[in-house]
């Protein structure tokens, strides 16, 4: 059997060689890694005719720094600080991800209390990484004003998080068996506080925002993807549910307290990057539903389980499972060999997914169009790489 | 569908996939590799089982033995059925059809497991490095990778 | 242009492989791409600009609304909080004895190697005891691992984020303000005399002191970079 | 600046009373580049969103520092805020970046990962351990991430070498002051004089010397 392996250079230069589109000529440009609308150290080559993209190939590993590979020498409770780094915009998802994976595979029991810190924490993490998310698609967008609007909101949050956990960003907080604080005293009061401040400002952000005509007319039916597309493409999060597929693993295998919890899936219609975009928003206003069903009644327990001990081993065999994200499925798959460390750990990353449907989506528009897919996909770029 | 009922359909579709007994958390079977094209096919197009999403793919060096162990794990939308689907290949010279045709994520995800572990895909478009540059030498995710950029702490 | 109409978010319900799922959609309205499309809805359009501008002038006209913080010069009302991790140090009792016993655990669970511990024969009580801790700042992800594992609670983290240098070999740090043996060793010495001579013993160092690359892996020592040159 | 930082000081050079002269000319311009740093976005990974909070968000504010606009263009930049884990693969990149910004040009290093490598320091193939093996940098802020106020404090330590830092007559030479913190409740005398005297020897770096030396990273 003879399988040809290709370079970057080979794939640019036969994508050239397929017959044109049109009478001009097709050329190439390069966007990135150090572009400012690529959200990180993402690099595409857009195969372009005049402005319309004809072909957009993604080139990664501007910021792959092989965790997986960091994994198999680390035992299970410092992979958990590793994925703080691979999403760091729901790290304490990530974190949940390892946690889950763990406890299901070593049989490690958790009580009451625990899952609802988790699924609070979770879904606060989740309102301000959609924060992020709506401010960095009106800058990309050309409005500076929500940049600065979602930074401000979502500071508060941070706030909340860094009184009770210690960190803002890179938090390595829930842990197998347990969490690592137990909340502060003063973490239900301000969670109130904030849900309270924040529900009149989300309806701001939308007379902001959403109303603007300028926004609709560039986000709608803009990178259209159906829902079988979307499928095939393996996206995940709310770019799968904008394409009218209500795939969201709080509902569909409720994990934490989200089965005894009332909220609804936000899904689109037309699966374009208004739809995308107003998913996000509705998600805000879901998961502000989530954590006003838990805050009043945080069951009474322990917050850690077990006292951290140095040794924690799997039994032998393959374990996986998974998390929704802010962005998507997270998958954590481990196959143990009964040792501390994994022998190999793989992590399902909803980014790489999502970014793949890029490709179907963004041939045959514009440049600018590309921007607004790159924004509404919300991507960050080290859970790509790893 | 129990995974019982599961593995005797899949049987009949395709006598040479057999129920794994590797220890995992979800049904598994196992195909040899001249058969799996033929059964990821049917897994996809059958109206009973309709696996339309891939959402893993990755590989297993399990050095010792000398076998990489590819793994395929599946979700359908229809039933919410998940299907974990294993491949043995040696580690001279791995060989595989590729998936791509029938999941277009696969492609991306065939292009990390060739970045990471070398194997090599047949009738893949576009095979190339993903993550590392086209020059890089070696597989890093191979057990027997040695470099000499790498650390150990307190070297 | 089709306007969207935000009353129109729709509550349903969808089944999703048989099991039923509550649902919200995103609103739409009609869809219409062209100037002419637009022309209807002028008036719409107007207005929803003018919204989004009031709430931008709002903002403006009340200053009370400003969160900018004017850093150094809100230094001293600026409180991290107590759990804020920003810097490791040992903890001391009354009579500034560290609780350290250099049983190396902090240093297994650091995931990435930046506590390093020396130990040394307690030049009085021949027992095993703690030298020098080095923790290395340019490495710690402040993951509070070696906080949480600590059988002693000798380790703390706190909130001194003021931390800037212009040469990465100072960000290696000896923690331990004296290499000798811990509070609760001391204790139990019950001759007074004894306790002196142990307490006499001990090497005092600086308790947060830059070790200046102290022959760590990766790292050349300052002296030893000056002979290159 | 052209003529001033490179012709003025070769015809001036035997004149009576050039010192004062200089003296005062390089306050003036170390006060101006002190006060109109424009950084450059360049943020890979975590460290990018801290950084985006410090220069362009509501709560911390770099434009109080005359650093507000933030460039994507290097050429239109004079400091590099270093944010996030730098890889083999971008390493060459982020030369190029560097290369292509005028000078002078100051480098802030944040966070574990761009200083040494952080938690990808040990058993990772691509990760380079520390941006300093690259590019020259200047100011090491530690934290995972630092936080918006630790870059600040970072941008005013970058700040404080600027201003007593290189002189018309010697430029590229950085004269960095000694340390930007005394440690506090020394005991024991000689540490401390031996550590100081350590770093005083250390105090002036050449920084394009250190450049031309530095050779590209392995494996790139």
């Amino acid at each position: 059997m003879n399988v040809h392996v290709s370079t970057l250079d080979e794939k640019t230069r036969s994508s050239l060689a397929i017959e044109s589109h049109s009478e001009t000529e097709e050329y190439f440009i390069n966007m990135g890694p150090q572009h400012p609308s690529t959200h990180g150290v993402l690099r595409l080559i857009l195969k372009l005719d005049g402005e319309t993209v004809r072909e957009v190939i993604p080139v990664l590993g501007y910021i792959h720094r092989s965790i997986e590979k960091i994994s198999e020498y680390s035992t299970y409770r410092q992979i958990v600080h590793l994925t703080d780094r691979m999403d760091y915009l729901s790290a304490i998802m990530n974190n949940w991800a390892v946690a889950r994976t763990v406890e299901k595979a070593a049989e490690i029991e958790t009580n009451e209390r625990i899952e609802s810190i988790r699924t609070i924490v979770s879904e606060l993490e989740r309102i301000h990484s959609h924060q992020l998310g709506w401010g960095v698609l009106g800058m990309d967008m050309g409005a500076f004003t929500p940049f600065l609007y979602g930074f401000r909101d979502r500071e508060m949050i941070t706030d909340i998080l860094e009184e009770t956990i210690g960190a803002r960003l890179t938090m390595n907080y829930i842990q197998p068996g347990g969490v690592m604080f137990d909340i502060h005293p003063d973490f239900v009061r301000k969670v109130k506080e904030y849900l309270a401040y924040f529900k009149p400002k989300l309806d701001e952000y939308e007379d902001l925002l959403s109303g603007n005509p300028i926004l609709q007319q560039r986000l709608r039916n803009v990178g259209i993807m159906d829902a079988e597309t979307a499928l095939s493409m393996g996206a995940t999060g709310p770019v799968l549910r904008a394409s009218r597929v209500p795939y969201d693993l709080r509902k569909i295998e409720p994990y934490g307290m989200y089965g005894e919890v009332e909220f609804r899936v936000a899904i689109g219609t037309a699966g374009d990057c208004w739809d995308r975009y107003y998913v996000r928003i509705e998600e805000m206003r879901q998961s502000m539903r989530i954590i006003e069903q838990l805050i009043d009644n945080i069951p009474e327990g322990k917050f850690l389980l077990k006292k951290p001990a140095a040794k924690l081993t799997i039994p032998e065999g393959r374990h996986y499972s998974q998390i929704e994200t802010a962005r998507g499925v997270l998958g954590f798959y481990i196959v143990s060999e009964g040792k501390e460390t994994p022998y190999r750990a793989y992590f399902r990353t909803p980014n790489f997914h999502n970014l793949w449907s890029l490709t179907a989506m963004a041939p045959g528009g514009r440049v600018g169009d590309l921007v607004a897919i790159i924004s509404s996909l919300d991507l960050v770029i080290p859970d790509i790489d790893r | 569908m129990e995974s019982e009922e599961l593995f005797q359909y899949i049987a009949s579709l395709e006598a040479a996939a057999r129920p794994s007994e590797k220890p995992s958390d979800l049904p598994t079977i196992e195909v040899p590799p001249e058969h799996f094209l033929s059964l990821m096919q049917q897994l996809r197009e059958d109206p009973r089982l309709y696996f339309n999403m891939l959402q893993v793919h990755t590989a297993v060096d399990w050095v010792k033995k000398g076998i990489f162990e590819l793994l395929y794990q599946l979700y359908s939308t229809k039933d919410r059925q998940s299907l974990r689907v294993l491949v043995e290949l040696p580690r001279e010279n791995p060989v595989i059809a590729s998936v791509c045709s029938i999941w277009r994520i696969a492609e991306w995800q065939e292009r990390e497991v060739y970045d990471f572990f070398g194997v090599l895909y047949e009738g893949h478009p576009d095979l190339r490095r993903l993550f590392l540059e086209d020059d890089w030498k070696g597989f890093p995710m191979r057990k027997d990778y040695e470099d000499d950029f790498m650390l150990e702490p307190g070297q | 242009m089709g306007f969207v109409n935000f009353e129109s978010a729709k509550e349903s319900s969808m089944d999703f492989g048989g099991l039923p799922v509550e649902v919200v959609e995103a609103p739409r309205g009609a869809p219409s791409n062209t100037v002419l499309g637009t022309l209807p809805n002028i008036r719409k359009v107007l207005f929803s600009l003018f919204k989004g501008m009031s709430i931008t002038l709002r903002y403006l006209l009340h200053p009370s609304t400003v969160v900018t913080q004017q850093y150094p010069e809100n230094r001293n009302e600026l409180k991290m909080f107590d759990r804020y991790r920003a810097r490791l140090k040992f903890t001391y009792n009354e009579a500034r004895e560290h609780h350290c016993t250099g049983c190396l655990i902090c240093e297994m669970v650091c995931p990435n190697a930046s506590i390093i511990i020396h130990n040394r024969k307690g030049p009085v009580t021949g027992k095993k005891e703690i030298d020098h801790f080095l923790w290395r700042w340019d490495i710690c992800t402040f993951c509070n691992a070696c906080v949480v594992a600590c059988p002693h609670n000798a380790l703390e983290m706190t909130g001194n984020f003021e931390s800037a240098v212009y040469d990465r070999r100072l960000l290696i740090y000896n923690l331990n303000a004296y290499a000798g043996p811990p509070a609760n060793a001391l204790k139990k010495i019950e001759d007074p005399e004894e306790r002196k001579k142990a307490m006499e013993a001990r090497d005092v160092y600086c308790e947060f002191t830059p070790m200046a690359g102290a022959s760590l892996p990766g790292i050349a020592p300052l002296a030893e970079k000056k002979e290159q040159d | 600046m052209g003529l001033i930082t490179e012709k003025l000081p070769k015809m001036m050079a035997g004149m009576p009373g050039s010192d004062i002269i200089f003296t005062r000319m390089d306050a003036v311009i170390n006060w101006a580049r002190a006060n109109s740093l424009w950084p450059l976005t360049f943020g890979t990974s975590c460290c990018a969103i801290e950084m985006m909070m410090a220069p362009g968000a509501s709560r911390h504010d770099l434009a109080r520092f005359g650093a507000e606009v933030a460039r994507p263009s290097p050429r239109q930049a004079d400091m590099l805020i270093l944010a996030g884990t730098i890889v083999k693969r971008m390493a060459p990149r982020l030369r190029t970046l560097y290369e292509q910004m005028p000078e002078p040009r100051y480098v802030i290093a944040t966070g574990a990962c761009t200083i040494s490598g952080g938690p990808f320091i040990y058993h990772s193939y691509s990760t380079v351990r520390g941006a300093d093996t690259i590019i020259p940098v200047d100011v090491y802020v530690p934290g995972c991430p630092p936080r918006p106020e630790g870059l600040l404090y970072g941008l005013l330590t970058l700040q404080k070498m600027i201003r007593s830092g290189e002189t018309v007559r010697e430029p590229g030479i950085r004269h960095k002051p000694v340390t930007s913190e005394t440690p506090e409740g020394i005991t024991i005398e000689d540490i401390k004089s031996e550590m100081l005297a350590l770093l005083e020897k250390d105090a002036v770096v050449d920084v394009r010397k250190a450049a031309e030396q530095m050779e590209r990273p392995t494996g790139i």
